[in-house]
């Protein structure tokens, strides 16, 4: 593809999951969509960048901010705003909610809201992949808070330890909660993941879709080619409350200027005529999910009991 | 004068650090501006040295609590979903609760686990559990589920001033922003034992949490129906006073039991072993048992609903229980508790 | 033809292994000269793929045998001790047992944990725990206490080929060395269900894994001086057959439960839970329970012995609850059990 | 003291450490001692050494292998003998047995048998400390395979965050039951722990307890003086079965060259004039050790239902 083919496609993938999240805020104070929602607004270049150079196949372990690697990755999009709204026609009939998004069929193998909890799944399932001289890679992806659980570091050796094809993807929007990445590590990334003789890279224009997606491609392609893991951290940045549809710069914690820095690099909001170009396109797709959504009916005492 | 769930554990925590020197609060988000749920809010500023901000790194920390308590502190852990209390079960039952018996009374390892239990609002399989029964089947730990700010008041000083041990403290979160009127009872023991909230003559109501307050709804509704409920605010889950319990059912002949979890296993599993060593001749109808359905827990609403049990549901089991045939008795209509106690709108 | 414990479970994984492409033995000690006390010895010779011997890391390798499952193996996780269990409780509880309903049934996740429990000889607080009541409550967990070779052979085949959850096998330390009879009674389901071992009259008891074996003998001396016990091999914890129960109580109307563990919130509880919401009028006697003390375990030999109840303790109980004078009735001498059973002689 | 003296003074304690663990070895067959012991023989050097530099209220934090340790920190004799055989008199009343090892008194702060669980425990008293500015220090002491624990890592975070005064001391020999390192660990652990800014150092004599005391000087000097953790791996080597007073060559999962070679650098072993001339003095000790175990009372009922 040409490079301005891919910056618009690339500019069209995360404007539609801006716009949706967008709409999911729209939609909030409704109650329509009764649950948590960790969105990823200012973070989408990072799941689009990095899936652009997915395969069907590949599988991504994602956790509850997980709206853009969902969709990223071509999980649904009518299925998702049922799924949210807690209707039986979502993709888990409602039993999953936002914060636990999957659909096997895109690879999109579950996202569980325990901070840490599903890169070990990645590491699993690559293990077997590997067993089975299958030929396609695994992603786990996680916030820079999820490097400071324990099973993380479990996660390295082992994954290191076995020559699993894995990509540990750390979306590093230097927050986890209100809590500022200085107060909780002390390490220094490279090194702690070189220890393990991991390699490590690192992108600090987790804005740009492009260069994610230039610049992951190489780390993925070290995947497929090693069969080993590697390690890429995107820099990225949080726009909104780390949970919930608003936005919270007035509770101290965080500088607005930091963001509106990030803002001034950021295509989706800089690119006004392309903005326009798509916008009217991805909206009619997106009435057209919150339609599906709404029309669904609700899951019943039988989906109550069923799947345990 | 009324006060609030969550103003109770403000007011606990602030006792803490002024009266005792050795209270450390201890966990993630303990600094910021939420302030779990405003308990501890403001406190870092106050306090810079003794509230402490954390990794997420729930195991060790709840480790480094042990450890401090054996260096003088007395650590207040938050844990602001019961759910991430998994992650410290190695510590807090192969090491917290056995720590004074396996060396013989050489340690004593005071300490609190604050953890925030139950259902708000579309949390969902992981962000909702109460798994008191897990921790209240270990010897050497105290469970407690303060239903009310007076609960909170008494048995949190206790612990924090005068308990040599760990304690679980489970906080529901339905309960925080809820204002109580001033109840004059008092615990006879503060981290143990039990509470009668209500006398009554027809059926004996055993519940814990949030459901000490589903069953008073459901009390006072059926009190105009003629039915008189009897109810038991378990409180300490790990040390019920078992004479109150027995000599209740002995007197009503019915019992129901009421858990903020799953049944099986749980609460409702332990009052039916109490009667039933005692004297199971006193229960004149099977007992009955509420709680989740037993499944994981559904984040779409219209699930929940059916998930948990309310007033309407507990009305309908007791007519049930004490009358062959309640059709003359109106069910309260069924409001989902998160509405009726108003405060779900937000995300969390 | 008779077969130890152990034996069973070598013949169960060497049919995983053959039977079964997909299954995968993973864990501490897999691929030492000891295999698991024998049971998985050599495998990894003859498997070199499928047996994976794994850092010392329980949470990240029981979340390991998630992802293997999802990508299509039946992993079978060891955990020479239950007590190491208590660190794969977020992956075990909060996910593996989730997964399927969380997604709406999108994945199935069919492994297996295997746990030993129990007491062997001088293990103290941290290598004797039988952690089955903290499991057998979470939905979407099957938990199996097998007594005897022929349940394991039944019930490890079906979990492997046919089950597609999450199981916890917890195996008995002190029975693995134990050579058993050729049994010809079969379970009506391999890993639901428990299953009626000796038919009485006088009294039920319900006991869990190597009880059941000193509830047998206890059985023999009682019948001997004109006791007949009805005994229960409870198996499943998590799915007991509530049906045999009733029935075996409402036919006895004395029933006594012997499980592994500490009473309280465990299997006694449930098992009172489970006779109340049927029919509490049926227990003509206080029912009883037997387990751990309500402490932590002791490492003391002499503290382990008043720790554990024996034969001789649950003689003492059956006459207690059977006749009001058992003065006539010699008790069996109270010999250790871990002296009865020999084999603990060794460090582990 | 002159070095001689250092020498004779150590290696006095050493053997003590050694020979009581060969009167278990000897006690064990006739079931005085009821539970399972995690002998220490070959490693001593470590504990004697490290322990030579600590004062009476530095706290050391152990594991189940920690009899050299608590009689390294000054644990009474009798008593330990009384514990191992579950007597009443025994340091805590039979309770702990062999693997759970205390005396706080001396600063000997508890040991667990489930690996890696008594790290954070240090690393919480040493906050503590340093809170109540206190002048003393702690010390973490656990073996190779402990490392790959996620909570050794979140200790290691937290400790360099917090920088609390604490020593990170690793007994290494190199196996976890019958598992070589290399089957487990797949980082660098001194790139590991520098990613954390934790200094590093390493002792490769493990069986000089003469070395070990004055290296390890070193790190705890830096430890008192900077009040920050640091890292101290003592390679070492372990003559017997993992658990059990038994040997295990024939199981043929480690070379009995090995063994052999470090015999060959072993004092205790080696220095036949100073082990004879201390023989009389310390076996007199153990004698009386062992008598006052078996004359002890066993614990009863009451000690039973007791300390919950
Ligand atoms: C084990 C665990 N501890 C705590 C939490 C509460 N929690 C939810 S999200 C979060 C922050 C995670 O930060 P990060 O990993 O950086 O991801 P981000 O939210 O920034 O995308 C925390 C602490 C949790 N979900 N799980
Ligand atoms: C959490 C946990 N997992 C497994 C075990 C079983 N186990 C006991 S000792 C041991 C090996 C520990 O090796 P290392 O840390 O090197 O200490 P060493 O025994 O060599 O002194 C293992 C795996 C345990 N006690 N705790
Ligand atoms: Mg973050
Ligand atoms: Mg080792």
């Amino acid at each position: 593809m040409e490079s301005l083919e891919i910056y618009k496609d690339l500019f069209y993938q995360s404007l539609r999951i801006r716009l949706v999240e967008e709409k999911i805020i729209e939609l909030y104070p409704s109650d329509l969509i009764q649950s948590p929602v960790h969105l990823s607004i200012g973070q989408e270049a990072v799941a689009v960048g990095v899936c652009a150079n997915l395969n069907l196949d590949d599988w991504v372990f994602i956790n509850y901010r997980g709206h853009a690697f969902y969709l990223a990755k071509g999980g649904p999009l009518p299925e998702f705003f049922a799924e949210l709204m807690g209707k039986k026609n979502g993709q888990s009939k409602g039993k999953a909610g936002s914060m636990h998004l999957a659909s096997p069929k895109q690879g999109i193998m579950g996202a569980s809201a325990v901070v840490s909890s599903t890169i070990s799944h990645a590491v699993g399932a690559a293990l077997i992949s590997k067993i089975k001289r299958e030929n396609r890679i695994f992603v786990t992806n996680f916030g820079d808070g999820a490097l400071e659980q324990g099973a993380f570091h479990e996660c390295l050796n082992f994954a290191s330890l076995h020559k699993v094809p894995i990509l540990f993807l750390c979306e590093d929007n230097n927050l986890a909660v209100h809590s500022h990445k200085k107060e909780r590590q002390s390490f220094t990334l490279e090194k702690l993941v070189g220890s393990y003789g991991i390699p490590f890279h690192e992108i600090e224009e987790g804005y740009d879709f492009v260069k994610v997606q230039k610049l992951s491609k190489i780390s993925i392609d070290e995947v497929r080619n090693t069969k080993k893991p590697v390690f890429l951290k995107i820099k990225t940045s949080r726009y909104k409350e780390h949970v919930g549809p608003g936005e919270d710069f007035s509770a101290g914690y965080r500088d607005k200027n930091d963001i509106n820095k990030w803002k001034k690099l950021d295509p989706l909001l800089q690119d006004k005529k392309l903005y326009e170009s798509f916008l009217g396109k991805i909206n009619n797709e997106i009435e057209n999910a919150v339609k599906f959504g709404l029309e669904s009916p609700l899951p019943d005492r039988e989906d109550l009991l069923s799947d345990v | 004068m009324s006060k609030t769930y969550k103003a109770a554990l403000l007011e606990a925590m602030q006792e803490a650090m002024d009266n005792n020197p050795r209270s450390l609060i201890i966990g993630q988000g303990v600094t910021d501006f939420k302030g779990i749920f405003d308990t501890v809010k403001g406190f870092v500023d106050r306090y810079p040295d003794r509230v402490i901000e954390t990794p997420l790194s729930e195991d060790s920390i709840a480790g480094i609590c042990i450890g401090a308590a054996l260096n003088g502190a007395y650590p207040i852990n938050t844990h602001i979903r019961a759910d991430f209390g998994l992650l410290i079960f190695n510590q807090l039952i192969n090491l917290a609760a056995k720590y004074k018996y396996m060396f013989g009374g050489l340690f004593e390892i005071p300490c609190m686990y604050r953890m925030v239990i139950g259902r708000s609002w579309g949390q969902g399989a992981q962000h909702s559990q109460s798994l008191q029964s897990l921790m209240a089947h270990i010897p050497g730990l105290v469970v407690v589920m303060p239903a009310d700010p007076k609960s909170i008041i008494e048995s949190y000083r206790y612990s924090i001033q005068k308990y040599k041990g760990p304690v679980v403290m489970l906080e529901h979160r339905l309960l925080y922003e809820l204002n109580f009127e001033n109840d004059e009872t008092k615990l006879s023991h503060p981290i143990f034992g039990s509470k009668l909230e209500i006398e009554g003559t027809d059926i004996t109501i055993i519940a814990t949490s949030v459901m000490v307050l589903e069953a008073k709804r459901a009390a006072n509704h059926l009190k105009k129906n003629g039915i008189s409920v009897e109810l038991i605010n378990l409180h300490s889950i790990s040390h019920p006073d078992k004479k109150i319990i027995c000599k209740s059912v002995e007197k009503t002949g019915k019992m129901l039991v009421i858990d903020t979890s799953w049944p099986a296993y749980g609460v409702c599993a332990e009052m039916n072993r109490i009667i039933n060593e005692y004297k199971p001749s006193i229960l004149k109808v099977p007992s009955n048992s509420m709680g989740m359905v037993s499944t994981p827990c559904p984040t779409a609403k219209a699930l929940e609903e059916m998930y948990y049990p309310d007033v309407h549901d507990i009305c309908k089991e007791v007519i049930k229980m004490v009358k062959k045939d309640g059709s003359e008795i109106n069910l309260p209509k069924k409001i989902s508790m998160t509405d009726f106690y108003k405060h779900f709108k937000g995300p969390f």
